[in-house]
């Protein structure tokens, strides 16, 4: 149990103290928000379809890029193989620093969803529940992201090639989060939503911490 | 920390033949580490005396044989690894180091101080990792070995960077390790102080 | 007068008092500049009382661009003449600016929903005004995310001067696209386009963010040199034992 | 001139043996550019309007995430010390790096930019132009990165950073490639696009030089 | 590689005060160092051994004080610096080191076979650093000294890592040098076996 809080503060201490905490994330996501709008120029209609799309990805992207390091810098510095030498179970480790980036990075991210969708023209009316659906989202994407980062921990610049490796996997959660701006009343794309989210979590650390103990042998 | 109470883990590596990529690196080494045994890995760069700590501490499979340990369920939760690469997170300081093993490690977090004055970095607690030398960061490592009581230590190169003064720590911690019935294996290329009870010469 | 202020005890010294001088100045600058902006100016004839807002308005987005220029001298001095003082004022006036940003980002939404009926357009003034909010965050988050001071300092000048090419963007923008956003009314060839009424205050209002930029920069490093003291401390702790 | 050879022979083998050289980044690319159709649904109208748009943020995304470790593992492993030991300038090192780094994943990206404009139902006349930009583009978002990276080489988890800090100065180069699609015939947003891609390739070498001086001191 | 001719380079450290964040870590050292000097930096960690060397390459600017060379244009092309971290990419080999050093440092690259021979890993020149042992690291580094001829050698702990065999190599490469007319300043912990000409104690 301490082990697992051990864990925990420590990534959020690193979360925090280095990269400016959560600045940097919700930066970058506000910085990606704009990308498109940028490139697509002044077409309101186009924004209004395209911008909750847009969020989900930048979203996606910018969970991507702080887990990028997450196990690599744990496999380089020697650290990794202190986590296999504790008493929890290397699944439920891999959760705490899951748990902590999602509170570092994923929170912050979502509430950063709001100024974000202004910026994109969405209703207003929608932004609650866009940030809402952005927090279960971060955690899926985390969920997921553990995996691919836990997978290519080895690899040099391994960035693209997480990303490679969990994009498909992004997909539903993609479709579902940018589905949920769309039918307001029915919450259907909110369950479904949470849904993968929640196989996403349970799952993610099982297989991370397999790839893992694959990374140390 | 309880040096009153007495370690009963022993282990004995049986046939062990350990390979990397396609090569064999040494085949059917065999021997025992009895409480309070000081084992010493000598060979050659490149021999193998890392490789053969990973497999003790049970991070690779041999090729075959085995590592047979007694009086130990667990052997994970029973052994302590020093490896080349400290394991240190440049932005966090010495003091959250030695807390954060404590925790993880299953430790005592009020023994922090105390160890970090033992390895002669109190008056550094408070500086971030990435600005400590060679053998601050090492001495920092060492203080892991006191934080959390674990019977088996694994140690590679455990020397490489420290002082004269940080040797004679070492050495004196290797001595109350074994006064309390601990095991100590470690990949010396020069001796460490303290006599082993056995001195293992790896060959190709 | 840099070389005079060099010197950080000389700093801290004339600080102290000049902190709480610019403060009241503010204060009483405001005092004066917002009952004149919210009852004595007249109305715009066209957008009625909303355009009161231009009071908050135009002295943040005018600020804004000014404090990144400031950052952008200070950076130089810092890196040609490593005047530590001058990183110290360029990180603490970051965050001003960065928050004035903001307030011209948001005053300027608020102000457009009723006179251009939209909270936000992608145009050539508002997109760039963004850009150099993210800038400004981008030099903030660089500032808090490298530990050795001294190393901060250096870079984020570094970042600060490449981000220059974005002021003269970010000011022309109205002339060289065309944008919702009304050109240059004040600063511009030929004398102000603002009748005289609304431009008094305005300066007015103009001066008052000044001194209180001025007030908080001066808080901002003396904050930070305290900190630094107080880091010295637990080094020379670390030595002597 | 060896020198030069030597440091842009090695960054192509690193590029090439370690993540995947340019397969992850133009796997990226790809998997960027289908993300959003799925998000934003099968509307061909809305998919040719932001076909171009969309393509240019995948491919900034790209660069940044290739980026990021750059200059950050010569930081750590040291040899970033050796590169100051050699007799060519360290500006025209940065570009030597730059330019391996462009050959390497830039070129493959821009190629990658042909299906990927196909998948987005952009006209097939535009195909070669959009290729030719974005060659060109990707030349300019490497000169704006090597700044970002060497900035942000000593931080942990530097990813977001150089995201953040790179982002801005992707806009230009944003809008004027994406605007190519749009004025074939004129050729105007082409020209503008070049023009700061020359400026960033030019400056960006020297800031980020003077930035590894100091990373190093 | 042109063993015969002579290097006329020295330096002379003139009132070296260096500081690390807030802090100083030694005021007011002097010292020169002739051609076939060997001198010996030693004391506790942390005292400030490494960054000396690293002010000494240039890499740091002293908080006062100066270096000063002779019969040397430009230091930076006459030094070379082994650090602690080698400087290894993991991905290539030992021989595209060899050879990318040749090529950075002004080299000839067909001396990077025989410098891969002499320090005794022609054998493995094809593995990837990565699965490079920590010694076989460390020799691989030294054959950064052999393929570009620089009059002043910087090491930092350069026995570190290294067995017996390498030891006797790195005293050997040592002794050329300074019969080549060449400058050793090295940091130890303890004897690498030539007899130093200068040993500078440093104390905080
Ligand atoms: C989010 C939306 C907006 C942003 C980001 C913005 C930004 C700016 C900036 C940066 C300036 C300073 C220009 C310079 O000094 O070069 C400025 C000035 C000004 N803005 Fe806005 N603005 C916005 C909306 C509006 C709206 C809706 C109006 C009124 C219809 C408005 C009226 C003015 C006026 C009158 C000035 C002073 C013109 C001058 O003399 O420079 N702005 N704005
Ligand atoms: N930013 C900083 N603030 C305070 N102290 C610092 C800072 N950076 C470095 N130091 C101190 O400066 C010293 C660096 O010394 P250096 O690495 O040269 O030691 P060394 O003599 O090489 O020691 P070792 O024998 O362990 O290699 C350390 O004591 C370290 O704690
Ligand atoms: N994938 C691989 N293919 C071939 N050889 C490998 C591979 N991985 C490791 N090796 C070899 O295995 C050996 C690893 O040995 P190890 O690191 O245990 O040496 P060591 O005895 O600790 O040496 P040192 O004294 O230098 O630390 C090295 O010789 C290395 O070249
Ligand atoms: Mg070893
Ligand atoms: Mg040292």
């Amino acid at each position: 149990m301490s082990a697992l809080y051990a864990v925990f503060r420590r990534e959020l201490a690193l979360a925090w103290s280095a990269g400016g905490g959560a600045i940097a994330p919700v930066g970058f996501f506000l910085g990606a928000t704009t990308l498109l709008p940028l490139a697509i120029g002044a077409d309101h209609e186009l924004l209004r379809k395209a911008g909750p799309p847009l969020v989900w990805v930048a979203a996606a992207l910018a969970a991507l890029m702080t887990l990028e390091r997450l196990f690599q810098a744990d496999l380089e510095d020697g650290s990794l193989e202190q986590l296999f030498l504790c008493a929890a179970p290397l699944e439920l480790i891999v959760l705490a620093k899951g748990a902590a980036l999602w509170l570092a990075v994923g929170v912050p991210l979502a509430l950063a969803g709001a100024p974000a969708a202004i910026a994109l023209q969405a209703p207003t009316a929608l932004i609650p529940l866009t940030v809402a659906s952005l927090a279960v989202g971060m955690a899926g994407f985390i969920g997921v992201g553990l995996v691919g980062a836990a997978v290519s921990a080895g690899v040099r610049r391994g960035g693209v090639l997480i990303a490679l490796i969990v994009l498909p996997f992004f997909a539903p959660l993609l479709i579902f989060g940018a589905g949920v701006a769309d039918e307001v009343q029915a919450g259907g794309p909110f369950f479904l939503l949470s849904g993968c989210a929640l196989g996403a979590v349970g799952l993610g650390p099982i297989l991370a911490a397999a790839a893992l103990r694959i990374q140390a042998g | 920390m309880g040096g009153d109470h007495h370690f009963q883990a022993s282990l004995s590596v049986e046939r062990l033949t350990l390979a990397r990529g396609q090569r064999t690196l040494f085949s059917n080494l065999s021997f025992e580490a009895a409480p309070g045994a000081f084992v010493e890995l000598r060979g050659p760069n490149g021999v193998g005396k890392t490789t053969l700590l990973r497999a003790i501490a049970g991070f690779l499979r041999p090729a075959s044989g085995r590592v047979a340990f007694a009086h130990i369920e667990e052997p994970a939760l029973a052994l302590h690894f020093l490896a080349h690469r400290d394991g240190l997170k440049a932005p966090l300081d010495a003091r959250a180091h030695v807390r954060f093993w404590a925790g993880l490690l299953g430790g005592r977090s009020d023994a922090a101080d105390t160890a970090l004055a033992r390895v002669g970095l109190h008056a550094i607690a408070d500086l971030p990792a990435r600005v400590l030398s060679q053998g601050q960061a090492r001495r920092l490592s060492l203080a892991r070995l006191l934080v959390a009581e674990r019977p088996l230590w694994l140690l590679d190169e455990p020397a490489s960077g420290l002082d004269t003064g940080g040797r004679a720590l070492l050495a004196a911690l290797i001595d109350e390790h074994r006064a309390r019935g601990g095991v100590v294996i470690a990949a010396v290329h020069d001796d460490l102080g303290p006599g082993p009870t056995r001195a293992i010469e790896l060959t190709p | 007068m840099i070389a005079f202020l060099a010197n950080p005890q000389r700093f801290m010294a004339l600080s102290a008092w000049a902190t709480p001088l610019l403060g009241a100045i503010a204060v009483l600058l405001f005092a004066i500049g917002v009952p004149w902006a919210l009852f004595v100016a007249p109305a715009d004839y066209q957008q009625g009382e909303s355009a009161r807002i231009m009071f908050v308005h135009v002295p943040a987005s005018w600020w804004a661009l000014m404090i990144y220029a400031f950052m952008g001298v200070t950076s130089l001095v810092g890196l040609v003449w490593r005047h530590a003082l001058a990183d110290v004022a360029a990180r603490a006036a970051a965050p001003i600016g960065a928050t004035l940003a903001g307030l011209s980002l948001v005053t300027g939404s608020i102000w457009g929903a009723p006179t251009w009926g939209t909270w936000w357009e992608w145009d050539g003034r508002l997109t760039s005004m963004l850009v150099l909010f993210i800038v400004y965050l981008g030099y903030i988050a660089l500032w808090a995310a490298i530990e050795d001071e001294t190393k901060a300092a250096r870079l984020a000048a570094i970042l600060c001067l490449a981000g220059l090419v974005n002021l003269p963007i970010v000011h022309f923008s109205v002339t060289w696209w065309s944008t919702l956003h009304q050109p240059a009314s004040v600063f511009r060839a030929g004398g102000p386009a603002i009748d005289r009424s609304m431009l008094w205050p305005l300066f007015v209002m103009a001066l008052a963010y000044l001194a209180l930029f001025g007030a908080l920069l001066l808080c901002g490093m003396r904050a930070i040199i305290y900190r630094r003291r107080a880091q010295a401390a637990i080094a020379r702790r670390a030595r002597s034992a």
